[in-house]
């Protein structure tokens, strides 16, 4: 009664619930495999960098605006027009409404 | 409470105007229930405009008065309105001006009275009343034909501008 | 003889003609109070154009609304006024 | 409905038409409020021409007083002039 | 074409509103266009209810040698006209209001200039 | 007969000053002469105009038409209503005018002018 | 007749009428005590969901009702408003209510040291009644009075936070955009009202013949709702608005956006219900033509809300892009349905449609209340400024991970059960609209991904070492969402077949809708 | 703040009550006459726009104070909706009009082309145009007192 | 700014086309086509809602819930204005 089926496909969350259940339990498992001598606020935690000193948080954290930089330098001919498109002046707002508004006479009046 | 009752009235002499023919129960113009929300409407209307309807002046209480102001309205300043139609009509026509705002002190001292004659100024002929000093009373009026002669005495007499005008209004007013 | 509502629809066209002379007015005006003029007169005009429509067709109701327009143009009139002297609300 | 009131309607509402634009076009925000007044006058008297009393009074309190109040003090409380 | 004379008035308006929002730059500006915008479309819904010959649908007082039922002009549009009056006015109030506080924050009405809100 | 005779004189004097109003503002050189012609002609052709409404009006009442008394009375009301605001609004727009510095044309004398010189502590330049 | 039967008889009314007394009373409750305003405005929508759901389980058991203002039955013409309730607007009932309750708990402490509280309450149940309205009711220009409500008190709410420019700015570009909006749907109706002299919605499309002007007021209608749903590329509202409202009041704007989108189903599904099958010319039928308008308009949002999100910076702008691309999907569901309109597959992709709707409110939903949270504990908006925020919100990071599975598609949560169904029908319709729809969910990963990294891992900075976790209000209204998100992943068809299975058929039966007003004449 | 002339003060005098009384003249005239309820408010607030005019707006803020107009504005609203709730008691619909026909107050039925005498019909109409009345007068002079307050003082807060 | 201008008069000639012929579509001015709800309100409203003026008639009684809407409009905006000001006032 559960299954949710759409023609072609099925989706049923008892499955979805086993599945994770197992999952659990694996991790479970294998984090059971752990050093036991492992301890909190000792030396042991601290990052070992080559000897280094490790560095302030400030100098660690990495911006977000810096996160997808391949990603966005890649795509930055589409950004380029997308920023153009987006400029912030209610005018523009506006007169993308008319335009749209415009489009749609023309395909639905011309039909 | 004097004001109140004076607001009242008048609001309500002004709601029976307003609805006059709406029946025949009363003096065969008025119907009673319209009677009855006159005067409540009046009452609300007398309380809240009290202050500023009634400025302490109780002079116009006096029918004479009334009379001599009906009097004024349909004698001089009518007769004195359309020569200052026809005057301005020949201003229109022919475009011969010579303005000037010039000073008067026409030696009234109630608002009532000041306003009166201000605005008989401003529609009669070739003046017009640009701005008044609070304290004294002057008047200064935009003239469209200044005379040379008026000009000779400081401060202008009045009756180049307004004829007998401020008598007629302190007979009214004051 | 000509008749009595068709005078006054000529009375109210004649009147909407001396409004195109205010307009004039106010759109050529050099400075705002010229503007404030032409509209003093549009409102004047318009209010007996209101009553002359309403006698032609003996709508007596509707000469309310030339009362209120009478009463109303003026506020507008002062607010402008008291701006272009520069007072404070 | 003869032909005068043909005349007087269009007349009207060209006139109204004509005071829009009047009031889009002045560089003066003063002067385009006041425009706009008259507006709402012109649009009233349509109002009152179509047998519309009713509307032409709602249209006379709010367009024509309190409209222009309202548009007046806010050119009070920001400035006048348009920006080139 | 006589006929349809008023309707031309009203597409006039609105496109004339429409201009005022889109290509002027002062908020005021914008806000008188989106006042004209909406005296067009109060326009328009009157004339729709106009009837030729029709009085006001008021029997108060009706003009002398009417015949009962009379002719007269649609009360609908009328209603809805009056409801569209009310919104317009608090609308161009609240946004008056808006750019009197934006003028406080930016000292600018330009709409050039106020947009830090963009991308 | 008579009545009607009356009545159209007067729409004639009431439309030739109306005319004359709009004439005028657009032929007189300053705000201060245009306002001559805008209030006074359109007061008095109003007056005119509308004590034609009223005559008829009084006309139809005393034909026993109620509805005559509502013209009558209610066109009064707006006529009263008209001569009380004309004059004042008027004044308004004048002294607003003065104020933000619009001279007279062709003035040959300004006593305002002289006394807002001497005392140039409230001299306004009207609106920003 | 029973109390009961009474109650349930008015209740339509019952649902406009109490918020909107309550709003009236609200700022004379507000002179007694601060407590008892916030408790009276909860008390209140808390009534209102008891009528609500009783009008649901009504109207699914027993059909649509009607409810006529005014008088007691039908009269030959329809001159009188009426009400028409059916499955569909009693399923957007509850999740506006739904939105309005969880708004409120969580604004008792988000907002609590602000001034202007009565107000905010004030306008708050106004924007609730106005979506509410849109949803019941059955006249158009009933309609157009309510979407000018919604658009007013949502302005006046933006601008909450008056010192802020950027707030004002956003409030005036959103009313500016409404008003415009809504000046065209009362032009509309102008069109309508000349043609047919109606403006109830079933006698109108009883009589709707689509000559051009029907046309042209389909545009009209299809644009301004379109735009205040935040359909791109009428978008740029929406981010600006949702970017700068306080994060409670998104969750409102949001219902009143949801419900201008429940007119554009209106419109296109029961308006134009019964032309929707006419010929055009080159033969093509109408709806061919509308849906594959609506679904280029769907790709467009998508494409543009998630590749705008990406480089956003300000936390809840990037959550304003994810909504328009979320709006996108249900577009796209709708667009695709009315394409293959008859077909077994549109009605699957209606289904994933109208669920989404509920998905959508769900996720986003709580996100931006997750966003709010992280803006009242640190005073900050840009994700610049933010790290290791997981160290000292655990709960928190909890519902932002499940909002951000939830809102990205992943399988165990409610997301994916009504995308699924959108991949699958649409699939069937053009493979590339299924693949496209996919690479955007992909992408809405990968943005809070970016925005887990940012926010909530990496370094403790000093500037945040002193932050506490939110308040318990806070987490309450959090916790009911994301336990609403994996209750709706978990169970899709407990929800689809109680309520949205019933929506999606009496959006389609248009017949049904129209009979039951002017089938009583 | 500022007070225009003297002339013009007067005037706003005589003609504040005037128009006040007018506007009420519409409203309760609102079934019989154009106007009612929307349109007299509009004419009465426009009086009172013409004492704030005239007399600054701090005048008018010593005499009334926004939050009790504010008061007024929720009591007008609450009793229109209380009168549609009243039809959903007597006439067992909401908006009904239970009044008309009763032969009470407001209750009778209007004569076929009829004078102004028939002003005691519309049922619950005069009553609901007086609560409308009372709030556009309250919320439209509250719009703008608040706003010619703002923007007549330099420093906001 | 000039493609914008371009784009702009394009739209609105577009527009302007579409609405001028749309608009003569429409009944003449002055001859409403379909009038049964209007003739409905015009005969019935004195004997249904007892009130000689049609407008009022259908404001408040016919069409009563708009009134309630246009009321709650202006209280919101009253509302909107005040919550906007309220750090102005006082």
């Amino acid at each position: 009664m559960f299954t949710l089926e759409s023609g072609s496909g099925f989706w049923n969350p008892i499955l979805w619930i086993l599945v994770l259940l197992i999952t659990f339990l694996l991790f479970y498992g294998i984090r059971g495999f752990g050093k036991s001598t492992y301890k909190k606020g000792t030396e042991q935690t601290k990052a070992f960098l080559s000897g280094n000193k490790e560095p302030s948080p400030e100098e660690m954290h990495i911006k977000a605006s810096n996160l997808y930089w391949g990603f966005t330098t890649s795509m930055k001919s589409l950004y380029s027009v997308l920023r153009k498109m987006h400029t912030g002046n209610t005018s523009d707002y506006i007169l993308w409404f008319v335009l749209v508004l415009a489009v749609l006479l023309l395909i639905l009046g011309v039909m | 409470m004097r004001a109140f009752v004076i607001t009242t009235i008048v609001c309500f002499l002004i709601y029976l105007l307003l609805t006059t023919g709406s029946g025949s129960d009363f003096l065969g113009l008025w119907s009673n229930i319209e009677l009855i929300f006159g005067i409540l409407l009046s009452l609300i209307v007398g309380f809240i405009a009290r202050t500023v309807f009634v400025k302490n002046n109780y002079r116009l209480l006096n029918p004479v008065r009334w009379i001599l102001f009906l009097g004024y309205l349909i004698g001089p300043f009518f007769f004195s309105l359309a020569k200052a139609n026809l005057d301005v009509a020949y201003r229109v026509i022919t475009g011969k001006i010579n303005p000037g705002i010039v000073k008067i002190s026409p030696g009234l001292t109630t608002d009532l009275g000041i306003t009166m004659l201000a605005n008989s100024i401003t529609l009669t002929p070739g003046t017009l009343t640009v701005d008044i000093d609070e304290d004294t009373n002057d008047l200064y009026i935009h003239w469209i034909n200044v005379d040379k002669k008026a000009l000779e005495k400081k401060p202008i007499d009045c009756s180049y501008i307004c004829g007998s005008f401020p008598q007629w209004v302190r007979r009214i007013v004051e | 003889m000509i008749d009595l509502n068709t005078t006054f629809l000529l009375v109210v066209i004649a009147l909407v003609l001396c409004i195109i002379l205010a307009l004039i007015r106010v759109f050529r005006g050099p400075t705002a109070p010229d503007c404030v003029v032409g509209v003093d007169t549009i409102n004047t005009m318009v209010i007996v154009s209101m009553v002359a429509y309403g006698a032609a067709f003996r709508e007596v109701i509707y000469i309310d609304v030339a009362i209120v327009y009478a009463l109303l143009s003026f506020i507008s009139t002062l607010f402008i006024a008291k701006y272009i002297e520069g007072g404070e609300f | 409905m003869g032909v005068e009131f043909l005349i007087i309607n269009t007349l009207v509402l060209i006139l109204t038409v004509i005071a829009s634009l009047i009031a889009v076009l002045l560089r003066d925000l003063l002067a385009a409020a006041i425009a706009l007044a008259a507006m709402s006058l012109l649009l009233s008297l349509e109002f009152y021409l179509l047998q519309a009393p009713d509307v032409a009074i709602a249209q006379a309190g709010v367009g024509a007083c309190l409209t222009t109040a309202i548009v007046i003090i806010a050119i009070k409380g920001t400035k006048r002039m348009e920006e080139e | 074409m006589i006929e349809y004379i008023p309707f031309i008035a009203v597409v006039a308006m609105i496109l004339i509103g429409l201009y005022a929002v889109v290509f002027r730059r002062n908020l005021i500006k914008i806000v008188i266009g989106i006042s004209i915008i909406e005296s067009g479309v109060n326009l328009f819904l009157i004339m729709l209810g106009y009837r030729e010959g029709g009085v006001a649908p008021i029997f108060t007082s009706l003009p002398p040698g009417t015949t009962y039922p009379p002719e007269m002009v649609l009360p609908v549009p009328q209603a809805l006209t009056l409801t569209s009056i009310v919104i317009g006015v608090a609308v161009l109030a609240l946004m008056l209001s808006l750019v009197m506080h934006i003028y406080r924050k930016y000292g600018t009405l330009d709409v050039r200039k106020i947009r830090r809100l963009k991308e | 007969m008579i009545l009607d005779i009356l009545i159209f004189v007067f729409i004639g004097i009431g439309l030739f000053f109306n005319l004359l109003a709009g004439i005028g503002l657009l032929r007189f050189p300053d705000v201060y002469t245009r306002l001559h012609a805008g209030t006074k002609c359109t007061t008095f052709g109003s007056i005119f105009l509308i004590g034609s409404v009223v005559l008829i009006g009084l006309n139809m009442w005393w034909e026993n038409d109620t509805n005559g008394s509502v013209l009558a009375i209610h066109s009064a009301a707006a006529l009263i209503a008209i001569l009380l605001t004309n004059p004042v609004g008027a004044h308004a727009i004048a002294r607003a005018a003065h104020r933000s510095g619009v001279q007279p044309v062709g003035a040959v004398i300004d006593e305002l002018a002289e006394k807002r010189g001497k005392t140039t502590s409230d001299s306004q330049t009207g609106g920003d | 007749m029973t109390v009961l039967e009474a109650l349930l008889q008015h209740s339509p009314a019952l649902i406009i009428a109490i918020p909107l007394l309550s709003a009236f009373l609200l700022p004379l409750v507000s002179r007694i005590h601060a407590k008892v305003r916030d408790v009276f405005a909860l008390v209140m929508l808390g009534v209102t969901s008891c009528f609500v759901g009783l009008l649901a389980s009504d109207v699914l058991s027993h059909g649509p009702r009607i409810y006529i203002f005014g008088a007691q039955n039908l009269r030959v013409p329809l001159v009188r408003i009426l009400f028409e309730v059916d499955s569909m607007g009693v399923f957007m009932a509850i999740i506006t209510m739904m939105l309005a309750i969880i708004a409120v708990i969580y604004s008792w402490s988000f907002l609590h040291q602000e001034d202007g509280l009565d107000k905010y309450y004030t306008l708050l149940l106004l924007v609730v009644t106005s979506a509410l309205g849109m949803e019941l009711t059955g006249d158009i220009f009933n309609f157009f009075v309510f979407l000018e409500i919604s658009c007013i008190a949502s302005c006046a709410l933006i601008a909450f936070w008056v010192t802020e420019g950027e707030a004002l700015e956003a409030a005036f570009k959103y009313i500016v955009v409404s008003s415009i909006g809504a000046l065209f749907v009362l032009f509309a109706i102008g069109i309508f009202y000349a043609q047919y002299n109606a403006l109830n919605i079933a006698t109108l499309a009883h009589l709707l013949l689509f000559t051009f002007l029907d046309k042209i007021a389909l545009v009209i209608l299809l644009v301004s709702l379109g735009m205040k749903a935040g359909l791109a590329p009428m978008h740029m509202w929406l981010p600006d608005s949702y970017g700068r409202a306080p994060p409670s009041i998104v969750l409102i704007i949001m219902s009143a956006t949801l419900a201008s989108f429940y007119g554009l189903l209106r419109v296109v599904f029961t308006f134009y219900g019964n032309v929707l099958t006419t010929s055009l010319r080159f033969s093509l039928p109408a709806h061919v033509v509308i849906g594959w308008i609506l679904i280029a308009l769907a790709i467009v949002s998508i494409l543009i809300g998630v590749i705008m999100a990406l480089v956003q910076t300000d936390l809840l702008r990037l959550i304003g892009y994810a909504a328009v691309a979320e709006i996108g999907y249900m577009f796209l569901a709708v667009g695709a349905s009315i394409a293959a309109l008859g077909t077994s597959y549109a009605t699957v992709a209606l289904q994933g449609g109208v669920l989404h709707i509920l998905n959508d409110a769900v996720d986003i939903g709580l996100l931006f209340l997750v966003a709010g949270a992280i803006y009242y504990v640190t005073k900050k908006r840009s994700l610049d400024d933010l790290s290791g925020l997981a160290r000292t919100m655990k709960f928190t990071t909890v519902f932002f991970i499940i909002g951000l599975l939830a809102v990205a598609g992943m399988p165990p949560l409610n997301g994916f059960t009504s995308k699924f169904l959108i991949y699958e029908s649409v699939y069937q319709l053009n493979p590339i609209l299924s693949i496209i729809a996919l690479l955007g969910s992909i992408l809405l990963l990968a943005i809070f991904v970016k925005v887990l990294y940012a926010a909530f891992l990496g370094p403790e900075l000093p500037g945040l070492k002193d932050v506490k976790e939110a308040p318990k209000s806070m987490l309450l209204a959090m916790g009911f969402l994301a336990g609403l998100a994996i209750f709706i992943g978990l169970f899709p068809n407990l929800l689809l077949d109680t309520l949205v299975k019933p929506a999606v058929s009496a959006l389609l039966d248009h017949a049904q809708y129209i009979s039951m007003v002017v089938g009583g004449l | 703040m500022s007070e225009m002339t003297k002339i013009v003060k007067t005037t706003a005098n005589i003609l504040f009550p005037f128009t006040m009384i007018f506007g009420l003249y519409v409203i309760v005239h609102g079934h019989l006459t154009p106007g009612g309820g929307f349109q007299g408010g509009a004419i009465v607030v426009s009086g009172c726009a013409l004492l704030l005019v005239a007399y600054g707006s701090s005048w008018v803020f010593d005499h009334i104070k926004d939050k009790r107009l504010a008061t007024f504005e929720s009591l007008g609203a609450i009793g229109f909706i209380t009168i549609a709730f009243l039809g959903l008691v007597f006439s067992a619909v909401f908006f009904g009009n239970f009044l008309t026909g009763s032969g009470t107050l407001f209750g009778t039925t209007p004569a076929t082309g009829s004078t102004l005498s028939n002003f005691n019909t519309g049922g619950v109409l005069p009553l609901m145009n007086f609560a409308v009345g009372v709030k556009v007068i309250a919320g439209l002079f509250v719009i703008v007192l608040v706003m010619a307050h703002a923007s007549s003082i330099k420093e906001w807060g | 700014m000039e493609k914008r201008m371009i784009a702009g008069i394009l739209v609105f000639s577009l527009l302007a086309v579409f609405f001028f012929f749309g608009i003569f579509q429409l009944h003449p001015f002055g001859e409403p086509g379909q009038v049964q709800m209007d003739d409905y309100i015009i005969t019935h409203t004195q004997n249904e809602t007892g009130t000689n003026n049609g407008v009022t008639s259908v404001v408040f009684d016919y069409r009563g819930f708009d009134t309630l809407g246009e009321a709650t409009i202006l209280f919101s905006a009253v509302a909107g204005v005040l919550l906007i000001f309220r750090r102005v006032r006082h």
